[in-house]
């Protein structure tokens, strides 16, 4: 009976549960959000990560010893890639729920509560598209590249990695496909999970479990802040289902029962789980560690998609932003300083793919200081083009550390274009490194424009100083990324081998005979595509936008505007006055032909202004890198003796190369403390709680006892006496008692 | 209806059987035993009609001693029919996960497993205050022995404290229960130990200060078995000690009997009394999720570890419980049944991991992934499912309890007497529980392999052997199940709960109003306003 | 004193009691304090006779036999502990040759 | 006394009659019959359970001379059947090496050094005393009831080993006790002072008007303090508990048994028979207020005392004589709780009692260490792998004197709990369980000691005793302790039809001629409760 209920159950839920999803007592729909049981086959861009995973489990379980694993997740993720596309050009314009499975679902009978459901649905608006699309894209391309790259592994942890990749997008469908928090909640602490897993690859190595378990547990930290907006959010607004979330917030009725505070906190909250999961201070300092794992995981989820989800979220969930404005301010002041700092650790290290973590560190906090000008377009221009520069960037790294068994020092490497077979890589490289750099007319141009341009047009306090320090965050930037490549591809050729060995005894050879392990097709082969990637990334900025003309930015910008993120939009109207009304944003003037006029900068329109003054910057961090690195290599050295010489400047070399010493700040401050916490709570536990109170209450009966013990001294008249005077004692306190509360006589 | 009584009585007949039977014969006659008893308890559990009321089900009763209303009164309401299914789940695995691990005195062994199962399933089945009372406390004896004769070294301290400790609070809770039955007793004329009438007497006839005096007495006798803090230092002992399957038992159903008591008496019986001390219980449990967390983590005894995670686990289950809204108490539910499944199986892990290697030091061990692939797999499984990640069961229930303590503040959509100060303080148990399972998953499971010099294997591969991998498996699936498809169970309950919080809302109303005229906060609020 | 004479008015009794009651002091002081086991149980009896005079007196106040009877009792049951003790003495005796009481504490803790 | 009355005294009849068999076969040259003696007492002893059966059965209730007209009813079967497992105890014991001789031929059978005889007899003697206070209805009759229950346990202790260390323990029992007498002889004497009667029933009358009139005077309440002070020496009540550690010690296993149960069966019977003769009732159940200040402090003393002394001791015997210390204070709950609840807890608990403590006096008495009994608790380390047996029953005795569920015990202390509750004796109770857990520290030991610690060189030469009879005992007590409970209902009804005062059955047989028609109730009798109840509640609600 329960059995064929249950079943029932599921069935229904699957195929119904639309209903499920909406309680009764539901506020008015929105007419714009449709439930589109129609593209129930969008569920299998969820489930085709899935299948790959139990697939590569039952490779596991038969020990599989074949690159099977890798096409079995390469094609499902091909497959969702391909559904996400379908789904796009199906896309109707207005949002879409597509119910899968129901999951948590409370209503309550006697009315005290609204309901809490949170199910397996999709919420598919232009956003989430956007997002999906890249990620099963880029997932299905970094697997194919992963293909190659990971085959000294194979019948070692072969099947494991890519089992990972499969948890992984998963997760990433998840997170960005979901309708409501806690499902993006399973998706944010699955693609944590899963980054564990796979930075953990080498589990071995004790620096790589040690990174994973950083990772893991400063994402934790993030999802903490997650867990709490989840809560607050429930509590005020009664929902946590985006569609449902929107129609509240616009209808405004959740100020009936509303106390003042939650508002100013969900920003906060949902800042502190988008900074953990974004790199971001404070909590930044897992993503450097994390490339411990293999490379195409630095590249897949450490650089393109899941460092990503903390722009995601703020994205999605805006409106709340919106509602505190002066969270805005702090996400901007938060990217900005990122971005600068890590910009300055990135200029000190050696380690080229460290140089790039730093790096995706910066500019993950352009991205927020984007969306903190009011600029979520810009963010997510940024986060799209990004995706592409940098993972090429990280698979080329890849390539050299694949090649070159392990070598990342760039001090030991040089003129790889020269090298036979690794034109491709560093071309691809290039590639990368112009539109990081932000070389004019590459992706990167245009995005960074797009939210530097923001920055002294949103008003705000300090934008506009923001707004230089991200430019000449953007100078620091083209520099380092330059000198790795001027290091690493051009110049004379030179090299040395790491001692990585992939734990393969084949592969690294430390003898004079070494050759370098050229990339072969399938490496080669996405390296090329994601780079044309990276180059076309520009394209879309010129695609003509269907919804406003006002609006600059083309597809992305459109993608945006559908959206939930739609408030950050610049020049476009927001929906509700009451909302326009506390947001000090400049481009209140933009469509009207009212008071305001365009702010400029230099005489010039912004947006004009930026794109020459960061094509400029963007040169001279080049030149500058040519300079140090290419033609008069010895002049860097020169400036470091000479920075290392003098005590009033030599503690900046060293405290970027030690990277401002956060990691020796969080132990000495947090970790050491709370262990010494934890060890003095262990003894307080074992000395005072169980041995003061719990032994010693227990000891106290035969203490008394031991008072008692001479009366049994075994003489018949001590006996006698005690008894008697025992007698005796008890008599005169019942004689006292009674005397001294009055109680008289009989009952 | 006559399931009850075969749940109940099937396990001690097997047990006769077992002690009667050869050596030999006594593990496969556990076995049989145990699958049986699973077998109706699913057969019951069809049966069971009343799933997602508030109604008991296989109900019957027995007339014991009727001069003060004593009697042999079963039935379970779907809340106590899960937690019996989880019992009778954990038994056989209990029993084959002891396939090895117990090479002496194996009849007593598998006599005395089966014996706490019916006393376990009794507990879960009473209607009868007394009756509950008598299988609370007989749980203790079959694990007293399962201690004192398996145990680890220091076994003679752990058991004994184990069991004064535990038997200690549970004769304050006995004390408070008679209290009960005899104010009913006094006011109607006639004695009754029914719980469901002593509840709905005791909610509704006691004085605030008679109240509080016996949620007092009882929340004692079931702190300590949870166990709360600060009275939980038994338990590290205990389970240090215990044998694999006795540590899986105690850390499945036994720390549940407490939560399931406050669950069943505590809840009901003194609601104004509950309404008043929730936040000071509350804030215990914080202190313990937070306490003990930290403690886990300079710990090197993988085993204790556990334990004290435990004890922090169960924190958030009691906040669940005392958030006195539909949210938390489901969660708490919940929580009962995925702790008992994922933190049972870490206990089955770990047991397996001591039986190779005869050491549970995180220091002596490393790198076991290398040596036992499946063993680590499963391993990270559960730890993950006892951190608490979403997909898998821990997270449903942590989520719901917190959301639920959340709500409960005052200016929430449900009132309570708790809110965001306390789910916050308690959801950094979240972090410290990655902090403390991963730092442990990431020395004995990752790194370089390093084992312990070890002659003896007891025979057994290297890796997990079939039969180990048979216990891990149907809890490992139920922990997805439970992670992805909770409403399985939470709507199974849904009428229990609520039947559970009837009384509260306009009570905690009625304390809001209270306090606010006051103008004082509930907490200073106290005994005497 | 006072209060036996206010009670029943009868100074007759109340010197009977008074008399037995300090008998049963005596006794009870002498067991207390005498280390001697023969004069141990002495002063026991003298506690019986004590009662045996209350008794008597009691029951010639109330014009009731009982008392009497009830002494008659105490007379039988005496001799019959008083055998007890003797035996039990001589026992004792024959195996340590001391009468003190403190001589026996081979059982004590 | 009626002509009536003598019919009550068979089943004390039937024992006496064995006293004089099992004397003269004690003698007899022949050794099978001899031998026979024990057979001969359980004979007896079952005869009288059974006749005290019929004797008390419904239809011969005399509620005109006795204050509890059936006591006698549980009180001799309990007798009965505790009685017959303490001298299976004994069997084998007696004239021991006496008869080891005879039987290898070094030494003719010589009645003068045969104790064999007086032994069976004196416990025959002592169990009949026992029986007979429950029919006492005046205070000559308690006085030698209680005499006749004491003066033969001294002659047990003196004779029951042949080593100085008992007849040490005989001297100081005895002493003791003597004093003991005299004190509750001469209470007995101030109440006859303030009564003017010795006959209970008129008693009653006599203290009901005085307590009516303003409170009981001061030679009553004098009286009845002496006389329960005197009285709670055979319970070992304290503060004149302290002679029970050496006596318990020095007396040999079953004679300890024995004196763990009789004279404190005894003295708490005689306790009710007093305060019943006060005018108590269940109808009228609340004690004069002294008495009851006396027995709250004096239980509380004595369970505490007699569980914290446990906790320190070694020895066996010591540690179960504390513990049967602490039992007497649980008792007094009941006495405190009194007629109704109360006094039916107390009936109940005594048989609980006696079964729990007996079986774990079995274990004592059929072991022994080079022909020595088992004195410390070293002997008993790893009992469980050479008789396991004799350690189940050991475990499951502590659990049922632990009053560890569901054993007999546990039902035992949840009425004297109840009936603690019920007349508002909530911090007694509350005592009684803080009791209760210290006393789990030392039971544990004796679980825990035989199946846990390693056999120790002492342990390894603990054999099995002469006799298997005590074994037998033994498993047939624990057996009690694990089936008594599924009849738990039928256990205290009869209890309670026992413990009911003459006052109550008058009242009812009017109730029940009063209204024909409706038969009365019997759960009136757990209704009656005092006035503590209001005062517990707060004034602030309601």
């Amino acid at each position: 009976m329960i059995l064929s209920s249950i079943i029932q159950r599921i069935v229904l839920a699957t195929v119904e549960s639309g209903g499920l999803a909406q309680p009764e007592t539901e506020p008015v729909i929105s007419s714009d959000v449709v439930v589109a049981t129609h593209h129930w086959w969008a569920g299998f861009i969820l489930y085709l990560p899935l299948i790959s995973l139990i697939l590569c489990g039952l490779c596991a379980a038969m020990k599989v010893k074949s690159k099977l694993p890798a096409w079995i997740t390469t094609v499902c993720l091909l497959g969702s890639f391909v559904l996400s596309l379908l789904l796009y050009f199906d896309y109707g314009g207005s949002p879409e729920l597509i119910p899968l499975l129901s999951w948590i679902n409370l209503a309550d009978p006697g009315g005290n509560f609204s309901g809490l459901s949170a199910n397996f649905t999709f919420y598919i608006d232009s956003l989430s598209l956007l997002w999906i699309m890249f990620v099963t894209g880029l997932g299905t391309l970094i697997t194919f590249y992963a293909s190659e790259y990971m085959e000294s592994d194979l019948g070692k942890g072969y099947t494991r990695f890519f089992a990972g990749v499969s948890v992984f997008l998963f997760a990433m469908v998840a997170l960005v496909l979901a309708d409501n928090l806690l499902m993006l909640y399973l998706g944010w602490e699955g693609v944590g999970f899963a980054s564990y897993w796979l930075i953990g690859y080498y589990y071995q190595r004790p620096a790589a479990v040690a990174a994973a378990k950083k990772a893991f547990i400063m994402n934790r930290i993030g999802d903490l802040g997650l867990a709490l907006a989840i809560y607050l959010i429930w509590t005020t607004f009664g929902t946590i289902q985006y569609d449902e979330l929107m129609d509240v917030i616009q209808s405004g009725s959740w100020k009936e029962s509303y106390d003042g505070w939650t508002i100013d906190a969900i920003p906060w909250f949902l800042m502190l789980a988008a900074f953990g999961k974004s790199a971001q201070i404070p909590l930044y300092v897992w993503l450097p560690d994390a490339m411990e794992g293999p490379t195409p995981v630095s590249a897949l989820i450490h650089a393109a998609t899941m460092v990503t989800a903390g722009i995601y979220l703020v994205a999605r969930t805006y409106e709340f932003f919106l509602l505190s404005p002066e969270s805005l301010h702090v996400v901007a002041w938060v990217g900005g300083v990122t971005a600068l700092l890590a910009a300055t650790i990135g200029l000190a290290q050696h380690d080229i793919k460290r140089i790039m973590a730093y790096s995706t560190v910066s500019q993950l906090g352009y991205m927020f200081l984007g969306l903190g000008v009011l600029s979520t377009y810009g963010a997510a221009y940024h986060v799209f083009t990004h995706a592409f520069f940098k993972a090429v960037l990280f698979l080329t790294c890849g390539a050299i550390m694949h090649g070159f068994a392990g070598q990342l020092d760039l001090r030991k490497l040089s003129g790889l274009i020269r090298i036979p077979g690794w034109r491709i890589t560093s071309i691809a490289m290039l590639i990368g490194c112009l539109a990081l750099a932000g070389f004019p007319l590459t992706s990167g141009y245009f995005s960074k424009d797009a939210i530097l341009a923001e920055a002294f047009i949103t008003q705000g306090p300090g934008f506009e100083a923001l707004g230089w320090m991200a430019i000449f965050t953007a100078f620091l930037t083209a520099y380092y990324t330059f000198r790795v490549w001027f290091r690493v591809c051009a110049g004379k050729v030179e090299y040395e081998p790491g001692d990585e060995h992939h734990g393969d005894d084949d592969h690294g050879h430390h003898s004079e005979a070494f050759h370098p392990h050229a990339p072969r097709f399938a490496m080669n082969f996405v390296m090329a595509v994601i780079a044309i990637g990276a180059l076309a990334a520009s394209v879309p900025y010129f695609m003509d936008t269907k919804a406003d003309e006002a609006l600059a930015g083309g597809w992305v910008a459109d993608m945006v505007h559908d959206s939930t993120a739609q408030g950050g939009l610049p020049g476009l109207d927001r929906h509700g006055q009451s909302m326009g009304d506390i947001v000090e944003h400049g481009h209140a003037g933009h469509q009207g032909e009212g008071d305001h006029a365009h702010p400029t900068l230099f005489g010039m329109d912004v947006h004009t202004a930026m794109y020459v003054i960061s094509g400029v910057v963007g040169g001279l961090g080049l030149l500058l890198a040519a300079w140090l690195h290419l033609f008069r290599r010895q002049d860097a050295d020169r400036l470091k003796a000479f920075l290392q010489r003098h005590w009033w400047i030599a503690w900046l070399p060293r405290a970027m190369e030690h990277k401002w010493y956060v990691d020796e700040i969080y132990q000495g401050l947090i970790r050491a403390p709370l262990w010494i916490a934890s060890h003095l709570m262990y003894a307080f536990d074992r000395f005072l709680i169980d041995g003061l109170l719990v032994d010693g209450i227990a000891r106290i009966p035969r203490m008394v006892a031991r008072w008692f013990q001479p009366l049994h001294n075994g003489i018949v008249q001590s006996y006698a006496v005690t008894m008697a005077g025992g007698v005796a004692l008890i008599a005169l306190l019942m004689i006292l008692f009674l005397q001294f509360w009055k109680i008289g006589g009989g009952g | 209806m006559i399931w009850g009584w075969i749940l109940l009585l099937l396990p001690i007949a097997g047990g006769l059987v077992v002690v009667g039977s050869s050596a030999r014969a006594a593990k496969s006659i556990a076995l049989l035993t145990t699958l049986a008893t699973f077998g109706a308890s699913i057969a019951a559990a069809i049966e069971f009609d009343v799933w997602g009321t508030g109604d008991f089900g296989l109900v019957s009763s027995i007339p014991w001693l009727p001069e003060v209303g004593i009697n042999l009164s079963i039935g379970a309401d779907s809340v106590a029919m899960m937690l019996v299914l989880l019992t009778t789940l954990l038994m056989p695995l209990a029993v084959l996960g002891s396939w090895t691990a117990v090479g002496e005195r194996l009849k007593e062994y598998y006599g005395w497993l089966l014996l706490i199962e019916s006393a376990m399933i009794g507990v879960f089945l009473a209607r009868d205050l007394v009756f509950f009372y008598i299988c609370f406390e007989f749980t203790l004896v079959p694990m007293y022995f399962l201690i004192a004769i398996y145990g680890g070294s220091g076994r003679a301290r752990a058991c004994v404290k184990f069991f004064l400790y535990t038997f200690t609070g549970s004769l304050i809770a006995l004390v408070g229960f008679l209290f009960v039955a005899w104010s009913y007793a006094e006011t109607t004329g006639s004695w009754s130990f029914q719980i469901a009438t002593l509840c709905e007497y005791a909610s509704e006839s006691l004085t605030l200060r008679e109240q509080v005096w016996v949620l007092t007495a009882l929340v004692i006798g079931f702190a300590v078995k949870i166990p709360l803090f600060p009275v939980h230092t038994w338990l590290p002992l205990a389970h240090t000690e215990a044998p694999t399957a006795g540590s899986v038992i105690l850390a499945g159903v036994l720390l549940k009997l407490g939560t399931y008591g406050i669950f069943r008496f505590v809840l009901p019986m003194t609601p104004e009394a509950v309404v008043e001390w929730a936040p000071v219980l509350g804030i215990l449990a914080i202190i313990g999720i937070l306490y003990a967390g930290l403690i886990c983590w300079v710990q090197t005894d993988v085993k204790k570890l556990v334990a004290y995670s435990s004890v922090s686990h169960l924190g958030f289950c009691v906040l669940g419980l005392f958030a006195l809204n539909p949210m938390g108490l489901q969660g708490a539910v919940l929580y009962m049944i995925n702790h008992g499944l994922s933190t049972g199986a870490l206990f089955f892990l770990v047991g397996m991991m001591y039986e190779r290697y005869h050491t549970r030091d995180m220091n002596a061990i490393g790198g076991l992934a290398k040596r036992m692939p499946v063993w680590a797999f499963f391993m990270v499984f559960f730890v993950l499912a006892s951190v608490g990640l979403p997909g898998l069961n821990g997270f449903v229930s942590e989520f719901l309890c917190l959301i639920g303590t959340f709500a409960a503040g005052d200016s929430g959509s449900y009132p309570g007497v708790m809110g965001p100060w306390f789910a916050a303080f308690a959801a950094l148990g979240m972090v410290i529980a990655a902090m403390y399972l991963l730092i442990m998953v990431g020395k004995i499971v990752f790194g370089s392999l390093k084992e312990p010099a070890t002659d003896d294997h007891h025979g057994l591969p290297a890796d997990l052997s079939a039969r180990e991998i048979t216990v891990l498996v149907p809890l490992a699936v139920l922990c997805v199940l439970l992670g992805v498809q909770p409403w399985i169970a939470m709507d199974a309950m849904v009428g229990s709960v609520n039947e559970t919080l009837a009384a509260y809302p306009e009570i905690v109303k009625d304390a809001m109003q209270q306090v606010a005229d006051a103008g004082s906060s509930v907490l200073s609020g106290g005994v005497n306003p | 004193m006072i209060l036996l004479a206010s009670a029943f008015g009868q100074l007759a009794l109340a010197h009977y009691l008074l008399l037995s009651g300090v008998l049963f002091v005596i006794g009870l002081v002498g067991f207390l304090s005498r280390r001697n086991l023969i004069v141990m149980f002495l002063c026991t009896e003298l506690m019986f006779q004590a009662a045996a005079i209350a008794f008597v007196a009691v029951g010639r106040y109330y014009y009731d036999f009982s008392g009497q009877v009830f002494v008659i009792f105490i007379l039988t049951v005496a001799a019959a502990e008083a055998a007890l003790a003797l035996a039990l003495v001589v026992l004792l005796f024959r195996r340590k040759p001391t009468l003190n009481a403190e001589d026996w504490r081979d059982l004590s803790e | 006394m009626t002509s009536n009355h003598l019919w009550f005294l068979i089943p004390e009849a039937i024992l006496l009659v064995g006293v004089v068999f099992t004397a003269i076969t004690g003698l007899v040259r022949s050794t099978s019959i001899r031998q026979s003696t024990p057979v001969i007492a359980a004979i007896f002893v079952v005869a009288s359970g059974v006749a005290s059966v019929f004797v008390f059965s419904p239809d011969h209730l005399d509620t005109t001379a006795f204050l509890m007209p059936a006591l006698g009813r549980w009180v001799g079967v309990i007798t009965a059947a505790v009685g017959l497992v303490l001298i299976l105890n004994s069997i084998g014991r007696v004239d021991r090496r006496l008869e080891q001789a005879i039987a290898a031929g070094r030494l003719r059978f010589d009645p003068l050094r045969a104790g064999r005889g007086e032994y069976y007899a004196f416990m025959l003697l002592s169990l009949a005393g026992l029986m007979l206070v429950c029919t006492a209805n005046d205070l000559i009759w308690l006085f030698l009831a209680l005499e006749l229950t004491s003066l033969p346990t001294y002659v047990l202790v003196a004779m029951s080993r042949t080593n100085r260390l008992a007849q040490e323990a005989a001297m100081k029992y005895f002493f003791l006790g003597a004093m003991s007498a005299a004190i509750f002889l001469y209470g007995f004497a101030l109440l006859y002072a303030a009564t003017g009667t010795i006959e209970f029933d008129r008693m009653r009358y006599e203290l009901q008007s005085q307590a009516a009139n303003g409170g009981l005077g001061a030679l009553a309440i004098g009286g009845l303090l002496l006389s329960l002070f005197g009285i709670g020496y055979k319970l070992a009540a304290a503060p004149l508990h302290l002679y029970a550690a050496d006596v318990y010690e020095g007396a040999s296993a079953p004679v300890t048994a024995f004196l763990g149960f009789v004279p404190k069966a005894a003295g708490v019977l005689a306790i009710m028979v007093l305060l019943v003769a006060t005018g108590l009732s269940e109808l009228m159940s609340s004690l004069p207020y002294p008495i009851l200040i006396m027995l709250w402090v004096v239980a509380v003393l004595t369970m505490t005392l007699g569980n914290i002394g446990a906790l320190l001791q070694r020895s066996v015997k010591r540690m179960l004589a504390y513990s049967s210390i602490a039992h007497s204070g649980y008792l007094l709950i009941g006495i405190i709780a009194g007629p109704g609840l109360g006094y039916t807890a107390v009936l109940f608990y005594l048989l609980a009692y006696g079964v729990g403590n007996t079986a774990a006096f079995s274990v004592l008495s059929s072991l022994e260490r080079r022909g020595e009994e088992l004195t410390s608790l070293e002997d008993l380390a790893g009992l469980r792998q050479r008789h396991p047996l004799m350690a189940s029953v050991l475990a499951i005795s502590s659990g049922s004197l632990l009053g560890f569920p569901p054993l007999l015990g546990f039902w035992g202390k949840l009425l004297l709990f109840i009936a603690g509750i019920q007349t508002g004796h909530l911090v007694l109770v509350i005592i009684a369980a803080v009791n209760s857990a210290i006393s789990g520290w030392y039971y544990l030991k004796l679980v825990a000691v035989p199946i846990m610690a390693s056999p120790t060189a002492r342990s390894e030469s603990v054999e099995r005793g002469p006799s298997n009879w005590p074994r037998f005992a033994g498993v047939i007590m624990v057996i009690a302790c694990l089936v008594l409970p599924v009849f738990l209902g039928w256990l205290v009804a009869e209890s309670r039809d026992s413990a009911r005062t003459a006052q109550a059955v008058r009242a009812d047989s009017a109730q029940a001629e009063a209204d024909a028609v409706q038969p009365s109730d019997d759960s009136g009798l757990f209704t009656a409760l005092p006035p503590l109840k209001t005062a517990l509640q707060s004034p602030a609600k309601r």
